[in-house]
């Protein structure tokens, strides 16, 4: 039993070094993407037929590819699209696939039922085979992508959210609020919402992860974003071929999604704990 | 009696599910744009011939007449024949879904001896050395693209150490265990990863709880302590974790698969999409779907069997 | 490697060739979908039939001339309607049954007769076909002035009819019965083809090898590092990509061969402003074809003018006004076109092919240079095709290899706008198609040339198939390799490929 | 005296899971039976204690009053009207005059709200005083609940169970309700903060006249805060009555047991005997006749197969037993 | 008597990046044989961490950092692990107070049951013999099937009942109860408790009780320490624990429970709540509750002294609590004053 109350005076992040690094690359990750004008020294999809496969240099600090393009321009301007994806890969499903499991789980009945229902029968479709075959539908590109994984995507925030709410309905303050006379709308989305919604969030920190992973895939896969638009994955899918003789095209952008890839890891276990501390 | 309920009401389900998951697929199939008879004849066919195709594949009769063979087809097994390789698809998947099958297994296998110790020995010393290591270990593991693992992961055992094949598949039985190796350490990293994290916070949890102190109150050994107490009491999260993830993993296996040249499900299932062989991916899907009915199915017993508090 | 270590062990009491591989292990793309020359065949089907099949007549090996292959000769009748060729005694097929003269009856009626074939057209000449199992006798419906070289191509080969009678057509496509120096052994679908020595094979001491071992990898990458590890012996169609890492590998060896293929830009006609014949010749001229190969080919290319390769030599037309790379002189025409502030349109390119995006992401780069903006679409095989065939594209890349050594075939492909609409690119140059169709017959060579070369010219200044470069082929193999040798027409010579041990 | 809440027959039973093989196997659906027939009524102004042991259905009783859940059969009037059956915007409008304490301090109040938006929440929602009117209102209410308003903007995680507790008091008192229901407002509290969360309830009751459902499964709190009590087992009340009487004389074996095994606080006082075996049976399977019988030292053999009638023995005290004890003569005889 | 046990100067401390969580803080206190030793305290006061000591199971960031815990005048605090585990379950068993969370949820009762016989050499059969009868012995009806059955399946008095088998198994010589009946009903409770005296009595063990309920010592215990803030600010024998309890908080402690009082008068609560352990108040940690505190309380921590040899306080002014009530006025202490002396 816990009838003590924690008092802390330090800010619980303060006391997480992995989630400051996670924030740090994470905030470094976004900064870059909105700015890679500013740290790339070339443009990206430039030719150059006079530099290819050029080792790193302080000329090209990353080498450059078999067109002669500044592979660090191309890791840096790559840093948006693959955020883009992540981040925009993950929040339509975040926002409805949480709207719909808060609905189903507090309703319960019938709306439950139909609901999980078809998510029932959404997840006996692998998840790949399923957005490869809405990629074919729909065509390749950005866009796309981004619709194949909402339209997939979403199930995963349901159901977890909803389990949160099974649990949370039953919670004495929920019943309080019910108590007072609320309004269904009102407990739903002051009441119920704050608290289920934060390991939505947290998991979607390691969601947009597996978007970017998803994403390079696709890349892989030939579905992928349209060349030569610069992206973690297809970069590394176009310097497959030289790994040999030329490591420096695949071996950057590779770090660079592992970094970036752990930023949001630490970041989504920091906001469990800093979350869930904060609740208790 | 509620297990038999369970299962019973499971199977029933599967019913609708398949139903509805054939109308979608044979759907979906005929929203691709694309001309099957055109990807068989290539690119140098005439229209005519084209033509003379689609009425050979059946594909001029309507929507209503081409999924009522294909239920029919499905009901008296029979699954039609392969487009793109002209053969009954059910002799196509034969060979085919054993490789899947062993890939998904054997990844299993992997991530399990990966995960376990790693697992638990991050969670018992949390917060040491240890502990970070394998957590960021895990984390990188996660957010870089299995193909570009796997080629390095084949650069380093098949051309420069030469333990093991560079992809492809084996005649005999040692061969293909061999052939699989690669590609199953592989597809077990990112299931590795998750499964060490949700080892790791299982074991902490589940050494905090006040039964763990009191079997060790008992005198028991340390060992008793970890296998009977600690680790069979993760087991119950990580074992349903881990089938969530192996249904995953038969899905997921199209790149593993061509990576490593092996000739299994996923990548026919991909092929078939782009080769628009209607009578592959339909079966293929409904051969899925009846796997991953199966495997929740599973999960959902085995699941009851490990925690005896669940009652379905 | 495993595959040569595995044939020493079998091979070694039997043959006294003991220094050679009983066994070579070739890495390829894809797998076969058919062995039949006369269902839907393409790359993938035809490195096999060849090896399996054969027809009366070849192309020889620099693709230059026509040589006798089942036929030792031949007589064509003045009206060059009737051909009739004299048969090499006691053929037989790869199952010790002999060849019959229905069996070539049936094989040129099949192939001019099932409707499956994409390449019926070689075959639709014909009016009819006698054998009496020692010669041959063609008729045709009229004069066809590429018929000899028909002949050559993979549809018109010789099969069993006997067997084919037995099994049906689908099994028949399955188990491919013919009298070539290999017969089909053991297929195990998307792993390998397993190909054995034909044991009547009518030529002495050919093949070499024993077994070739066609091996599946869906990869181009892993393919690589399969011949870098001694998984597989050859690699087929090395793409450029990879040919620089596998130099620097011991024990490879690259190989090229002088081929006849050729990458082109297809511009649709019927979508503006790729209507506007100066829009499309601006495009042309903004091309730098030589940085392109380059790039693209890593030097085992050059710029193409012409629609024929210059490996053709007799069909080439070295005459051919064309201009050069000149990004002001394509602004000036684009804006005489009417387009002072430049054009957009699509390219739609296959996707998970590197040549064609390479070639698109250069095109794109180059062609911004001279005010065009091009985006590039990606669609995988199906999709695209899907397109080509509404002319529902603007733009796009594709590819040719001859398959005998007369221009017909590509000339009909690229200018018949029955056939696919002169080549997805939507033009109906119903003068040319009539010039082209009168080339066709036309009996005298020196004339024919002449016509060919016009024929070449209007294709380049029509500007709606624009050719960007030819390349060799380029293949590799493990430095044990001996002998390996493929054609301009891509095909590949294994009468005398061996591996030593 | 006026009934606030009356309570006619009151059944709450929660369908268990009833699956297909149960269907084909013509199994009969089961229950689990919280409340079986409970009639009582609260009285204005006064303290009305429930106590029972775990799982006898107090809590169920106190939310089928207070219209969390809906009751399977029976009645429940407050102020007269039935409020059995209402839904929605009407039912939403009679919820003000009631309210109801929590048991536990952590989970009954919202960990991301601040107390002031706790508070004031309700205040706007309910109009119940002038927009401006509200932080004046706030802190007169934590003051109510001793409570100062320096904490207003602190979040539930930073304060200790006492003070979680005097928080949720001052969310009840804020609709200015006439009735409270406290479940177990104090059983989750350390020993030394009961007594103030105690002494608090019984200042507000007074000060506001509000009338209480109290309860308990802390004989010495129930004892000392309220005025009538009703001892409940197994979903049905067996004794109701005044409590001091209750305690001084209990009438039904089961009040008796429980007084009785109540430790007392004197060590002099040591209890060598038995006084009650057994644990108390499953709601599912009810058992037949008396529900006490099993466990009851007087347990005859009509006890085993006839319910006992619920019955005025004296004025104001009620009694479900065949043989109440110190009574002679059994009722219906 | 015999010392059983005897803790000298226990200190258990949780070292925290930014705290130190002083738990158990110069704990002392000796049990003898078969007697019954309460330790009672506010949640939080460190109880559960002084009996988690003597049995070395204090969790991860906490330590004893001092003192001795002399079981049978072996030091267990230095003891090696193998050594340790010989103690365990065997010398000294330990009862938790949750009974849902202290026995394994995925395993059948009678694994749990056998695990206590891990080092011995006896046969299935016999394990299942001694474990049927363990099971008899606390009061679980057909043991023999519910011995197959989870935990789960039994209900919170049962699951105690079980655990007490289960500490029972190697008849140890000290029984460690932390808070044994906390979370069980009143009827319970009771149950449990007469169970433990009578065991206690049937097998001459000597108990540690832990517990937070004032009524639970009176009803069972011989001899009582009161802990506050990781410390021991009261011990004695129940009995003048309860008739003449003389340090402050012992004494607001028994005034603040409502069933000594009648039903008008009110109720007296201890103002304030329990001290942060990691920063504890200068001086006497109860001062900014007590009610006669003065300077001196603010500034200077007292010291446990000996009012008798039987009766330490840790007060500063042990004059001015002499008048305080107890639950009983002392002569009425003639009867039941059985087993206890010293
Ligand atoms: N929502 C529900 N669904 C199913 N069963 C329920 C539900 N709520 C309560 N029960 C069951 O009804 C019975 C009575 O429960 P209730 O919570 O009313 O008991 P209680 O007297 O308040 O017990 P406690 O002292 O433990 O709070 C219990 O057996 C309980 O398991
Ligand atoms: N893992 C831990 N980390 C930090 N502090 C801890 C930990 N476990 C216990 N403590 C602290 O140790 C102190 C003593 O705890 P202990 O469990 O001994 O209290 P207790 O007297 O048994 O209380 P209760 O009645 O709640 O069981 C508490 O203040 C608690 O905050
Ligand atoms: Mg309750
Ligand atoms: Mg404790």
């Amino acid at each position: 039993m816990m009838r003590h109350a924690k008092k802390r005076e330090i800010p619980i992040w303060a006391t997480k070094p992995a989630f400051i690094v996670g924030i740090i690359i994470v905030v470094t990750a976004i900064l870059i993407s909105f700015f890679p004008q500013f740290i790339a020294p070339y443009d990206p999809i430039e030719v150059n037929s006079k530099a290819i496969l050029v080792a790193p240099s302080a000329e090209h600090f990353f080498g450059t590819d078999n067109f002669g393009r500044d592979v660090f321009s191309r890791v840096i301007w790559a840093a948006r699209i693959d955020l883009q994806i992540g981040v925009f890969a993950t929040i339509v499903p975040l926002i409805f696939g949480s709207l719909m499991g808060l609905i189903a789980g507090y309703y319960g009945g019938v709306v439950d039922n139909i609901l999980m229902r078809i998510i029932d029968i959404l997840m006996t479709f692998p998840f790949t085979i399923l957005v490869i075959v809405i990629m074919t539908i729909l065509g390749q590109g950005m866009r796309n992508i981004y619709i194949a994984i909402w339209l997939v995507g979403w199930m995963a925030y349901a159901k977890l959210v909803r389990g949160e709410v099974l649990v949370l309905k039953n919670a004495e303050f929920i019943e309080a609020a019910r108590v007072t006379g609320f309004s269904d709308k009102r407990i739903l989305l002051r009441h119920m919402l704050p608290n289920v919604v934060s390991s939505a969030v947290v998991f979607a920190a390691s969601d947009v992860v597996l978007c970017m992973l998803t994403g390079a895939s696709m890349s892989f896969l030939g579905l992928g974003v349209q060349p030569p638009t610069p992206e973690w994955g297809a970069i590394l899918n176009e310097g497959r071929a030289y790994i040999m003789n030329a490591w420096w095209i695949t071996f950057f952008p590779g770090l660079f999604m592992a970094i970036t890839g752990i930023g949001f890891s630490l970041l989504g276990d920091g906001l469990t704990d800093f979350l869930r501390t904060k609740g208790k | 009696m509620n297990g038999l309920n369970y299962i019973l009401k499971r199977i029933l389900q599967i019913i609708p599910v398949v139903f509805i998951i054939s109308i979608l697929i044979f759907l979906m199939l005929r929203a691709i744009p694309g001309d099957p008879a055109r990807l068989v004849l290539g690119e140098k066919a005439t229209i005519e011939s084209i033509d003379a195709m689609r009425e050979k594949l059946g594909l001029n009769e309507s929507y209503i007449v081409q999924y009522g063979k294909f239920v029919k087809g499905i009901v008296s097994l029979d699954l039609g024949t392969s487009l793109t390789y002209q053969r009954p698809v059910i002799e196509l998947l034969r060979s085919r879904v054993k490789i899947t099958l062993m890939l998904t297994l054997i990844s299993t296998f992997f991530s399990l001896l990966i995960s376990f110790p790693l697992g638990y020995y991050a969670g018992k010393y949390k917060d040491s050395m240890f502990d970070q290591i394998v957590k960021s270990g895990a984390l990188a593991a996660v957010s870089m693209p299995s193909f570009w693992i796997g080629l390095l992961l084949m650069i380093l055992f098949g051309v420069k150490l030469r333990w093991l094949p560079v992809g492809g598949w084996g005649n005999t039985f040692i061969e293909q265990i061999r052939s699989l190796i690669l590609p199953g350490l592989t597809m077990s990293l990112l299931t590795s990863a998750l499964l060490i994290r949700n080892i790791r916070n299982s074991v902490v949890d589940i050494s905090n709880m006040d039964y763990v102190d009191f079997a060790r109150s008992k005198g028991i050994s340390e060992r008793a302590v970890k296998n009977r107490h600690i680790l069979r009491n993760a087991l119950i999260s990580t074992v349903t974790l881990l089938l969530m993830r192996m249904a995953y993993m038969l899905g997921g296996s199209v790149i593993i698969e061509t990576v490593f040249s092996l000739p299994g499900i996923g990548k026919l299932m991909v092929d078939s999409i782009f080769g628009r062989d209607y009578a592959v991916v339909q079966a293929l899907v409904m051969l899925f779907a009846m796997i991953i009915l199966m495997i929740n199915l599973l999960t959902d017993i085995i699941y009851s069997f490990l925690d005896p508090r669940v009652k379905f | 490697a495993p595959a040569a270590q595995e044939s020493s062990n079998t091979g070694e009491a039997s043959s006294v060739e003991t220094e050679y591989a009983k066994r070579i292990t070739i890495g390829r793309l894809g797998d076969a979908a058919y062995l039949d020359p006369n269902q839907a065949v393409g790359v993938a089907e035809i490195t096999i039939t060849q090896q399996i099949y054969e027809g009366l007549v070849k192309a020889s090996e620099d693709c230059k001339n026509i040589v006798p292959s089942l036929a030792t000769d031949w007589i064509i009748s003045d009206d060059a309607l009737v051909y009739t060729f004299n048969l090499r005694p006691d053929i037989k097929f790869s199952d010790g049954t002999s060849v019959t003269g229905a069996d070539w009856e049936w094989s040129l009626i099949r192939a001019r007769d099932a409707e499956t074939s994409g390449y019926r057209f070689a075959a639709e000449p014909i009016e009819s076909v006698e054998s009496d199992g020692e010669t041959v006798v063609v008729t045709l419906k009229e004069p066809s002035a590429s018929f000899l070289g028909n002949l050559c191509m993979f549809n018109l080969t010789l099969g069993s009819k006997a067997h084919w009678d037995a099994v049906g057509e689908q099994t028949y496509a399955q188990q491919p019965l013919g009298t070539g120096p290999y017969m089909l052994e053991e297929w195990n679908k998307e792993e390998n083809i397993l190909l054995v020595k034909n044991p009547y094979y009518w030529r002495e001491g050919v093949p070499f090898t024993e077994e070739l071992n066609y091996k599946v990898v869906g990869d181009d990458n892993t393919r690589s590092l399969q011949l870098q590890s001694g998984d597989i012996d050859i690699m087929m169609d090395v793409p450029f990509s990879t040919v620089s890492q596998l130099e620097i590998s011991q024990n490879v060896k690259i190989h090229t061969f002088p081929s006849t293929q050729i990458r082109y830009f297809i511009l649709n006609t019927t979508q503006a402003p790729l209507d506007n014949q100066k829009v499309r010749q601006a495009i042309g001229m903004a091309i730098d074809k030589q940085e392109l190969a380059d790039i693209v080919t890593l030097g085992f290319g050059k710029p193409a003018q012409s629609l024929l390769s210059d490996t053709q030599i007799q069909w080439f037309f070295d005459g051919l006004e064309y201009n050069d790379y000149d990004v002001e002189a394509a602004k000036a025409l684009l804006a005489e076109a009417g387009y002072p502030d430049g054009v957009e349109f699509t390219i739609s390119v296959r996707s998970g092919s590197q040549v064609y995006e390479q070639i698109a992401v250069m095109l794109k780069s180059q062609l911004a240079k001279a005010g065009i903006n091009v985006e590039l679409e990606m669609l995988e095989r199906a999709s695209l095709s899907e397109k080509y065939q509404t002319l529902s594209h603007e733009a796009t890349i594709l590819q040719w290899v001859d398959d005998f050594p007369d221009p017909s075939g590509i000339m009909g492909w690229t200018i018949d706008y029955d056939q696919c609409h002169a080549w997805y690119t939507g033009l109906n140059d119903v003068d040319l198609d009539q010039f082209n169709a009168a080339a066709n017959v036309e009996l005298d060579l020196e004339k024919r040339m002449e016509m060919y070369d016009e024929i070449q010219q209007r294709i380049y200044d029509n500007a709606n198939v624009i050719p960007l470069f030819s390349n060799s082929f380029v293949w590799a193999a493990s430095d044990k390799v001996e002998n390996l040798k493929v054609t301009p027409f891509y095909v590949q010579i294994t009468d005398n490929l061996k591996m030593k041990k | 005296m006026e009934k606030i809440v009356e309570v006619k027959n009151l059944v709450k039973w929660f369908p268990l899971k009833y699956g297909i093989a149960d269907k084909i196997m013509q199994k009969k659906r089961k229950y689990v039976k919280a409340v079986n027939g409970v009639s009582l009524a609260v009285f204005k102004g006064e303290n009305l204690g429930v106590v029972g042991e775990s799982g006898c259905g107090k809590s169920t009783l106190a939310r089928n009053i207070i219209r969390l859940y809906e009751p399977t059969d029976g009645q429940v009037f407050i102020n007269g009207v039935d409020i059995t059956k209402m839904k929605g915007r009407k039912l939403r409008n009679i919820r003000p005059m009631m309210q109801m304490i929590f048991q536990d301090p952590y989970s009954s109040l919202n960990p991301r709200m601040t107390v002031y938006e706790v508070l004031s929440e309700i205040l706007t929602v309910h109009q119940m005083v002038e927009k401006q009117e509200i932080p004046n209102r706030v802190k007169e209410l934590l003051e109510m609940s001793g409570l100062s308003m320096e904490i207003a903007d602190r979040f539930p995680g930073e304060f200790s169970g006492g003070q979680r507790q005097r928080i949720g008091i001052a969310r009840a008192l804020a609709l200015e309700p006439e009735l409270i229901i406290a479940d177990e407002p104090v059983s989750a509290l350390d020993v030394s903060i009961q007594a103030q969360i105690i002494n608090l309830l019984d200042d507000l009751q007074k000060k506001l006249g509000l009338t209480v459902i109290f309860i308990s499964h802390d004989l010495g709190v129930v004892r000392y805060v309220t005025d009538r009590v009703a001892v409940m087992y197994l979903g049905s009340v067996v004794e109701l009555g005044e409590t001091e009487k209750i305690f001084n004389k209990p009438y039904h074996p089961y009040s008796y047991a429980l007084t009785k095994a109540a430790p007392s606080l004197d060590p002099t006082d040591r209890k060598r005997e038995q006084i009650i075996e057994g644990e108390i049976p499953s709601p599912i399977d009810l058992p037949s006749g008396c529900k006490f019988h099993k466990r009851c030292k007087w347990c005859q053999e009509i006890c085993k197969t006839e319910d006992p009638v619920y019955w005025e023995i004296e004025p104001g005290r009620f009694v479900a037993c065949h043989f109440p004890l110190g009574q002679e003569e059994r009722k219906g005889e | 008597m015999n010392k059983l046990l005897e803790v000298k100067d226990l200190q258990t401390h949780f070292i925290m990046k930014n705290e130190v969580v002083k738990a158990v803080d110069g704990v002392s206190f000796t049990i003898y044989e078969k007697e019954t030793f309460g330790l009672v305290g506010e949640s939080g006061s460190g109880k559960s961490q002084t009996c988690r000591s003597i049995l070395g199971l204090v969790k991860k960031p906490g330590k004893v950092v001092g003192g001795e815990i002399l079981y049978k005048k072996q030091d267990v605090v230095k003891m090696s692990k193998d050594q340790l585990r010989k103690i365990r379950g065997h010398e000294i068993s330990i009862i938790f107070q949750e009974p849902m969370t202290s026995l394994n949820p995925v395993l059948k009762i009678r694994k749990q049951i056998f695990e206590a016989f891990d080092r011995t050499d006896m046969t299935k059969e016999e394990k299942r013999k001694k474990s049927i009868e363990l099971l008899k012995l606390v009061g679980i009806p057909s043991p023999e099937t519910r011995m197959e059955e989870y935990t789960h399946q039994f209900s919170g008095g049962m699951r105690q009942r079980a655990m007490i088998a289960i500490a029972l198994a190697s008849e140890p010589s000290l029984l460690i109860a932390d808070e044994p009946t906390t979370a069980l009903d009143v009827t319970i409770q009771d149950q449990i408790m007469q169970l433990l005296n009578q065991l206690k009595e049937e097998l001459g063990m000597s108990i540690l009780l832990i517990t937070h309920d004032l009524a639970v010592v009176a009803q069972m215990c011989d001899r009582v320490a009161v802990m506050y803030a990781g410390m021991i600010v009261e011990m004695t024998d129940t009995f003048t624990l309860f008739s003449t309890p003389r340090h402050p908080y012992t004494n607001a402690l028994i005034r603040s429970l409502p069933n000594q009082k009648g039903a008008n008068e009110r109720l007296e609560p201890i103002h304030g709540a329990p001290p942060n352990l990691a920063d504890l108040p200068m001086g006497c940690p109860f001062h900014p509750r007590c009610k006669f505190a003065e300077e001196i309380c603010r500034t200077s921590r007292p010291e446990l002294t000996d009012l008798t040899n039987t009766h330490q306080v840790r007060c500063h002014f042990l004059n001015k609590t002499v008048g305080f009530q107890g639950t009983f006025t002392p002569d009425k202490k003639q009867g039941g004053c059985d087993g206890e002396n010293s």
